[in-house]
C-alpha cells in the first residue's frame, strides 16, 4: 500500500498528459450537455438585447483574428440567433481586416439556419432587408465617429459589392440612433476605444465579448455600466448559448442548433475538474506517505 | 577608445531619450519619432545579421564534426535558405508577387502560405503544450508542504473552481470570491511586487547611462 | 469522416502532430520538426526585415526622398547599422559596441521617467485611499487591504537588514500576499491555456479528419 | 391657437450651441487648437460640426463633426502662428443651426509640458538617492545585504553538473539588451560562466535576441579569461536560435532533452514561454534556478522550479553574485526610495483621510 502511494507522488507526468488529452477530447467529439448558469454580465447583456424596442438594430463590430476563433466565434453566432430570434435587423462590421472573413461565414451560417425553418417570406433572413454586411474600412476612428453620423458615408458599398444607401435595411438604420446596442467581439483593447470614441461622443449602448485573460481588465466598465454587458471567454459564449435555448424554445424554435461554446465547455470543465482531481489525489499522496514516514 | 566612445553614446542617446518625455516642442518631438523609426528600427534591422551568420555557424560546426544529430541541422540550414529565397524574392503581399513565382497551378508556396500553414501552427500548438505543462506542474508542486505552499494551492484552487459550473454547486458565492482575490490580495501583492521592479530599472538605465553599470561592453 | 484533401491542411496537420509526439517524449519526428521550425522562423524573420523595415524605412526613401539631408542621415544610420558586421573581424570588433550604445541608451533614458511617471507616481495615486472611497464598507475594506498589502509586499524585498524585529513579522505577511496572488494568477490562465488546446483539436478533428464539424 | 402655432416654431428651429470658444491646446508640439461650446439645448440633435477660417481668408473649410455628447473638438491640423476662428453648427436630421464664431486663436509649441512635473521631481529625488548612496558605495565597501537565499544554490548546483559530468544551460531570456532584467542576467551570467570555466562544467547559451549574444558571447569570454581558461572558452558555447518565441522554446527543449543538462538557469525577461522551458526541464531531472521580474510568469517558474528570484531579487542578485560595491550601493539606494514610496503612500493616505487634503491632485 505504501508503495503505491510513494508512486502515484512520483507519478510519470506523461499519465497526467494522457488524461488531459482524453478529457479534452472526448467531449469534443461525444460533447455531453452541461447546463451552463448564467453570470449577472452575461445575463443582462442577453435581458438588453432580448427587450431592446422593436425598430431598434444590433451592431456587432468583428474586432478579431482567425486566431482567436476558439473562444470569440461562438459569441458572434449566438448574438447573431439572437438577434435574428427575436426579429431585430443586424448591420455588422470589422475593425480587423483579418475577421472579414469570419464575418462572412457567421452570417452565412445562421441565416441558411433559420432560412431552412422558415415558413414564410417574414419568416426568412434577408441580406438587406433583415441584416447587412459592411465589411471593413480603415482607420478605425474614422469608423467608431463616421458612424454616428451616417453609417452609408462610411461604408459606401457593403461586403458585397452593393450600394450601401440602396438597400432596404438602412433606411432605417442611418446612424447610431437607430442602433439599440453595439457589441464589440474582440481579442484586443478595440472594445475601449469603441467607450472613448462611440460612447463618450453619441452615447450609444455598448457590449463586450472578449477572451477569458482580457475579462479581469473590462470588468471595471461593466460595473460602471459603461458596458451594458459582457462575455467572457468559451464560459460567456456558453452562457448565452443556454439563455438563447431556452428563449427560443419559448417561441417554438427548438431546433437544436449547434452550441460550439457550450461543446468546448464539456472539455473545459472536465479538464478543470481533471486537474483539481490531480491535485487533491497528490495531496492525499503527499500526507499519507509523510505521516508513514514520521 | 575602445570603451570610452561607446560610453558616450550612450549617455548623449540616454538623456536625449528622457528629456524628450517632458518637452512637447515639435523641434524634440520630430528628433524623437526619427530616433525610433529610422535610427532604432534600421539599426535592429542590421542586428539580424549577426543571428543567422551564429545560427548558420552553429549547424554548419555540427555538420563538420558529425556531432550527435547532426543530420537535423540540413533541414535547418535548408528551410532557412529555401524560405529566405521565397520570401525575399516572391514578396511578402500575395497582391503585389516578387520576380519568383510562387505558386505550381494551384498549389501555393508562397510566404503567406508557409506562414499560416506552417509557422502558426508551429506556434500555435507549442503554445497549447502549455495546457499539458500547467496539470503536471499543478499535480507535482501544489502541495501543502507549508504555509505559504498552502495559500498558493488554496488561491489556485478557488480560482479553477470558480470558472466551473461545478464551483457555483458547491459553494454559490465561489465565483465571486474568485474574482475577489485576483481584484484585492492578487492586485496588492502584484503591485507591490512593480514598485520595487520599477525601482531597479531606473536604478539599472541610471548606471547605464552614467557608465557605472558596463557589462553590456563585454570584455575587451 | 470527411478527411481534407489540401496538402497544407495535411501538412500543418502533421507538423501539429510532431509537436504534440514530444509530450510522448523526445523524438526524430519532433526534432525535424524543432529544426525545420527554427529554419524558418529565420527565413521569415530575414523576409520580415527586409520587406517591412529596410525597403520601406531605407531603400525606398534613398531611392526617392527628394531632400538630400535626409538621404545622408538614413545612409549614416545604415553604416552605423553595419558596424555590427564588424564582430567578424577581430582587430576592430570593438566598433559593434558603437551600434549596441545607440540602441541602449536611447532605451534606457527614455525608460528612466516614464517608469516614474506611469510605474511609480501612477501606482501611488490608485494606492492612497482617499475620502470618497469610505463611501461604501466593502470597497473601503478592499482599498485598505490592497494599501496594507502593497506595504507588506515592498518589505519583503528590503535587502539592507536581515528579516529580523520588525521586519520579520512584516515580510511574513509579504509572502502571503504574493502566494496568494501567484495562486490565483496561476488558477486564472488554465481556462485559457486550456482553449489553446480546445483550438488546436478542433483543427485536428474538425479541418483534417472531418471526425467534428 | 397662438401659443401652439409658436410651440411649432420653437420646434422647428434647433436652438445653437453657445458659447464657442477657442484657445491653443497647452503642454504639446504645437499644431493643436481646441474648440470648446456649450451643449445645444435640444435633444434632436445628432452632433456639430466644425468649420474653420484663417484670418486671411473669407472660406470656412468644415473640419469635422463630432458626437452630440462632445463639447470640444481637437484641431489638430492648424499652423503656428496663424489666426484662426472657428464657428459650430448644431445638426439634427432635418435641420442645422449656427452659432456665432469663436475669437481669433494661434497655435504654439512649448518647451516644457507641465503634466510631466510630478514625473520630474519624482526622477530627480529618486536618481539622487540612488546616486548617493552608489557615491557611498565607492567609500564604503561594507554595505550590508542579506542573503539571497536561491543564491547559495548556484555553487550546489554547479557542483552537482560538475560531479555528473553534465553540461549547464543558462538561457539570459527572451528579451532584448534594452530590458534591465537582460543585464542583470548578463551579469549573473558572467559570474556562472567563471565557475563553470573553474571547474571545466560545459556551459549552453541560446539565445533569441542577436545584440544579446553577441553581449553574452563577449561576457562569457572574458569569464574564461578572467578564470584562466581562455583555451576551454568555445565558438559553441553562445550561439543564436531565432527571434521567434515558440520556435526557440521548441529548440530550447529539444536541447534540455537531449544535452540532458544537469543544471538550467533560465534568468531574465520571460514571456508564455517560461512554463514550456521550465516543465520540459524539471522533466530532465535537472535542478532549475529562475529568475525574473515578469510578474505574470513568476507563478509558473515558482511551481516548476527549484529556486527562483522573484522580481527585485534579481537585480539584487547580480549584485550579492558580483559583490561590486557600485551595484551593492544601488540596492541600497533602491531600499531607501522603496521607504520613499512606503512613506508616500502612508502619509498622503493620512492627508487625505484626516485633513481631506485632495492629495491625488498633486500627484
Amino acid at each position: 500500500m505504501m508503495n503505491f502511494w510513494t508512486k502515484l507522488q512520483a507519478l510519470d507526468r506523461r499519465w497526467i498528459y494522457l488524461v488531459v488529452w482524453l478529457v479534452v477530447m472526448v467531449p469534443l467529439i461525444f460533447p455531453f450537455k452541461i447546463r451552463p448558469v448564467a453570470t449577472p454580465p452575461v445575463q443582462s447583456l442577453f435581458n438588453y438585447i432580448d427587450t431592446m424596442p422593436e425598430n431598434k438594430a444590433l451592431i456587432i463590430s468583428i474586432d478579431y483574428a482567425p486566431a482567436s476563433q476558439a473562444e470569440l466565434q461562438p459569441m458572434l453566432i449566438a448574438l447573431l440567433r439572437h438577434a435574428f430570434a427575436v426579429h431585430r435587423k443586424v448591420g455588422v462590421l470589422s475593425i480587423e481586416v483579418q475577421g472579414l472573413g469570419i464575418g462572412e461565414d457567421a452570417l452565412r451560417q445562421v441565416a441558411a439556419e433559420f432560412n431552412s425553418h422558415a415558413r414564410t417570406n417574414a419568416d426568412s433572413v434577408l441580406n438587406g432587408r433583415d441584416y447587412v454586411y459592411w465589411g471593413w474600412t480603415t482607420p478605425y476612428i474614422t469608423v467608431m465617429l463616421g458612424m454616428g453620423q451616417r453609417i452609408a458615408r462610411v461604408f459606401p458599398v457593403d461586403y458585397y459589392g452593393q450600394k450601401t444607401e440602396s438597400l432596404p435595411i438602412m433606411k432605417h438604420l442611418k446612424n447610431y440612433d437607430d442602433a439599440g446596442i453595439l457589441v464589440s467581439v474582440a481579442a484586443s483593447a478595440y472594445p475601449l476605444s469603441w467607450i472613448n470614441l462611440a460612447q463618450t461622443q453619441f452615447g450609444i449602448h455598448l457590449g463586450c465579448g472578449c477572451t477569458a485573460v482580457s475579462a479581469a481588465d473590462y470588468y471595471p466598465y461593466v460595473n460602471s455600466g459603461q458596458f451594458s454587458g459582457m462575455l467572457s471567454g468559451m464560459k460567456g459564449a456558453a452562457e448565452y448559448e443556454e439563455l438563447l435555448e431556452r428563449r427560443m424554445a419559448q417561441t417554438g424554435m427548438d431546433w437544436g442548433l449547434r452550441r460550439k461554446g457550450t461543446e468546448a465547455m464539456s472539455s473545459q470543465a472536465a479538464a478543470h475538474l481533471a486537474i483539481i482531481a490531480f491535485i487533491i489525489i497528490g495531496n492525499i499522496a503527499f500526507f499519507i506517505t509523510r505521516r508513514r514516514k514520521s | 577608445m575602445r570603451r570610452r566612445i561607446p560610453l558616450i553614446l550612450v549617455l548623449v542617446t540616454g538623456i536625449f531619450g528622457a528629456v524628450a518625455f517632458f518637452i512637447p516642442h515639435h523641434s524634440i518631438q520630430a528628433a524623437d519619432e526619427s530616433m525610433r523609426n529610422d535610427v532604432q528600427r534600421i539599426i535592429a534591422a542590421f542586428s539580424l545579421v549577426l543571428g543567422v551568420g551564429s545560427i548558420l555557424a552553429h549547424h554548419f560546426t555540427k555538420i563538420q564534426r558529425r556531432t550527435a544529430n547532426w543530420q537535423y541541422s540540413w533541414v535547418t540550414v535548408v528551410t532557412l535558405f529555401v524560405s529566405a529565397v521565397i520570401g525575399l524574392f516572391g514578396g511578402i503581399d500575395p497582391a503585389r508577387p516578387g520576380i519568383l513565382p510562387t505558386h505550381i497551378g494551384s498549389f501555393s508556396f508562397h510566404m503567406q502560405t508557409l506562414y499560416m500553414n506552417m509557422m502558426v501552427p508551429l506556434a500555435a500548438t507549442m503554445f497549447s503544450l502549455l495546457a499539458f505543462f500547467m496539470a503536471s506542474a499543478a499535480y507535482r508542486a501544489f502541495r501543502a508542504r507549508n504555509f505559504s505552499a498552502t495559500l498558493l494551492l488554496a488561491a489556485a484552487f478557488v480560482l479553477m473552481l470558480g470558472a466551473v459550473p461545478l464551483g457555483r454547486m458547491i459553494f454559490h458565492p465561489l465565483p465571486s470570491f474568485a474574482e475577489w482575490i485576483l481584484a484585492v490580495p492578487n492586485t496588492a501583492a502584484k503591485r507591490g511586487i512593480n514598485f520595487g521592479i520599477q525601482l531597479g530599472i531606473l536604478a539599472t538605465s541610471l548606471k547605464i547611462l552614467l557608465g557605472i553599470e558596463r557589462g553590456w561592453l563585454g570584455g575587451g | 469522416m470527411n478527411i481534407s484533401t489540401d496538402p497544407w491542411v495535411w501538412i500543418a496537420a502533421i507538423l501539429t502532430l510532431a509537436i504534440f509526439s514530444f509530450l510522448y517524449r523526445e523524438n526524430p519526428f519532433y526534432r525535424i520538426a524543432e529544426h525545420l521550425y527554427v529554419g524558418l522562423g529565420n527565413g521569415y524573420a530575414i523576409t520580415f526585415y527586409w520587406h517591412r523595415i529596410l525597403v520601406p524605412s531605407l531603400i525606398d526613401p534613398v531611392g526617392h526622398n527628394p531632400s538630400i539631408v535626409m538621404k545622408v542621415w538614413l545612409i549614416a544610420i545604415a553604416i552605423i547599422g553595419a558596424l555590427y558586421f564588424t564582430r567578424f573581424i577581430p582587430r576592430i570588433s570593438w566598433l559593434v559596441r558603437i551600434p549596441i550604445a545607440i540602441a541602449l541608451g536611447y532605451y534606457s533614458g527614455a525608460t528612466i521617467p516614464r517608469a516614474v511617471d506611469a510605474e511609480i507616481i501612477k501606482q501611488l495615486r490608485a494606492t492612497i485611499i482617499t475620502r470618497g472611497q469610505l463611501a461604501h464598507w466593502d470597497a473601503a475594506l478592499w482599498a485598505i487591504i490592497i494599501l496594507v498589502g502593497v506595504i507588506v509586499t515592498i518589505s519583503y524585498f528590503f535587502f539592507s537588514a536581515e528579516r529580523k524585529g520588525a521586519l520579520k513579522p512584516l515580510s511574513y505577511a509579504g509572502i502571503i500576499f504574493i502566494m496568494v496572488g501567484f495562486g490565483a494568477s496561476f488558477g486564472y490562465t488554465v481556462m485559457a491555456r486550456i482553449s489553446l488546446f480546445i483550438g488546436r483539436l478542433q483543427f485536428l478533428l474538425g479541418d483534417w479528419l472531418g471526425i467534428i464539424k | 391657437m397662438l401659443s401652439s402655432v409658436f410651440s411649432f416654431l420653437l420646434a422647428a428651429v434647433l436652438s445653437p450651441p453657445a458659447g464657442v470658444s477657442a484657445g491653443d491646446v497647452p503642454n504639446d508640439g504645437g499644431g493643436n487648437i481646441e474648440v470648446t461650446w456649450a451643449r445645444s439645448t435640444d435633444t434632436t440633435v445628432i452632433g456639430y460640426r466644425v468649420l474653420r477660417q484663417t484670418q486671411s481668408s473669407e472660406q470656412w473649410e468644415t473640419l469635422g463633426f463630432v458626437g452630440r455628447r462632445s463639447l470640444k473638438y481637437d484641431d489638430d491640423g492648424a499652423r503656428n502662428g496663424v489666426q484662426y476662428r472657428y464657428k459650430v453648427i448644431a445638426e439634427s436630421n432635418a435641420e442645422t443651426a449656427e452659432a456665432p464664431p469663436s475669437g481669433y486663436a494661434v497655435a504654439s509649441s512649448q518647451w516644457f509640458d507641465t503634466n510631466t512635473l510630478p514625473a520630474l521631481i519624482g526622477t530627480a529625488l529618486l536618481s539622487f538617492i540612488l546616486l548617493h548612496f552608489i557615491n557611498r558605495a565607492r567609500k564604503d565597501k561594507n554595505l550590508f545585504i542579506r542573503r539571497i537565499a536561491g543564491l547559495d544554490a548556484v555553487d550546489e548546483a554547479l557542483g552537482r553538473a560538475t560531479e555528473m559530468g553534465r553540461p549547464t544551460l543558462y538561457v539570459p531570456g527572451t528579451s532584448s539588451i534594452a530590458d534591465v532584467a537582460t543585464i542583470a542576467s548578463l551579469n549573473i551570467l558572467g559570474e556562472v560562466a567563471k565557475k563553470t570555466a573553474k571547474f571545466g562544467t560545459p556551459l549552453i547559451v541560446p539565445n533569441t535576441d542577436p545584440v544579446v549574444y553577441t553581449v553574452a558571447r563577449e561576457v562569457v569570454k572574458e569569464s574564461y579569461t578572467t578564470a584562466g581558461r581562455p583555451d576551454a572558452f568555445t565558438q559553441d558555447i553562445v550561439f543564436f536560435v531565432t527571434d521567434q518565441q515558440f520556435a526557440f522554446a521548441a529548440a530550447v527543449d529539444g536541447i534540455m532533452t537531449r544535452e540532458k543538462p544537469a543544471t538550467n538557469f533560465l534568468i531574465g525577461m520571460f514571456y508564455a514561454e517560461a512554463l514550456i522551458l521550465a516543465e520540459t526541464g524539471s522533466g530532465t531531472g535537472a535542478v532549475q534556478i529562475a529568475g525574473t521580474d515578469a510578474v505574470s510568469q513568476l507563478p509558473f517558474f515558482i511551481t516548476a522550479c527549484d529556486y527562483t528570484l522573484i522580481g527585485e531579487e534579481l537585480y539584487a542578485a547580480s549584485a550579492y553574485l558580483s559583490r561590486e560595491p557600485l551595484l551593492l550601493g544601488g540596492i541600497k539606494g533602491q531600499d531607501y526610495s522603496k521607504a520613499l514610496i512606503v512613506g508616500v503612500i502612508v502619509l498622503g493616505t493620512l492627508l487625505a483621510l484626516l485633513a481631506g487634503l485632495p492629495v491625488l491632485k498633486y500627484l
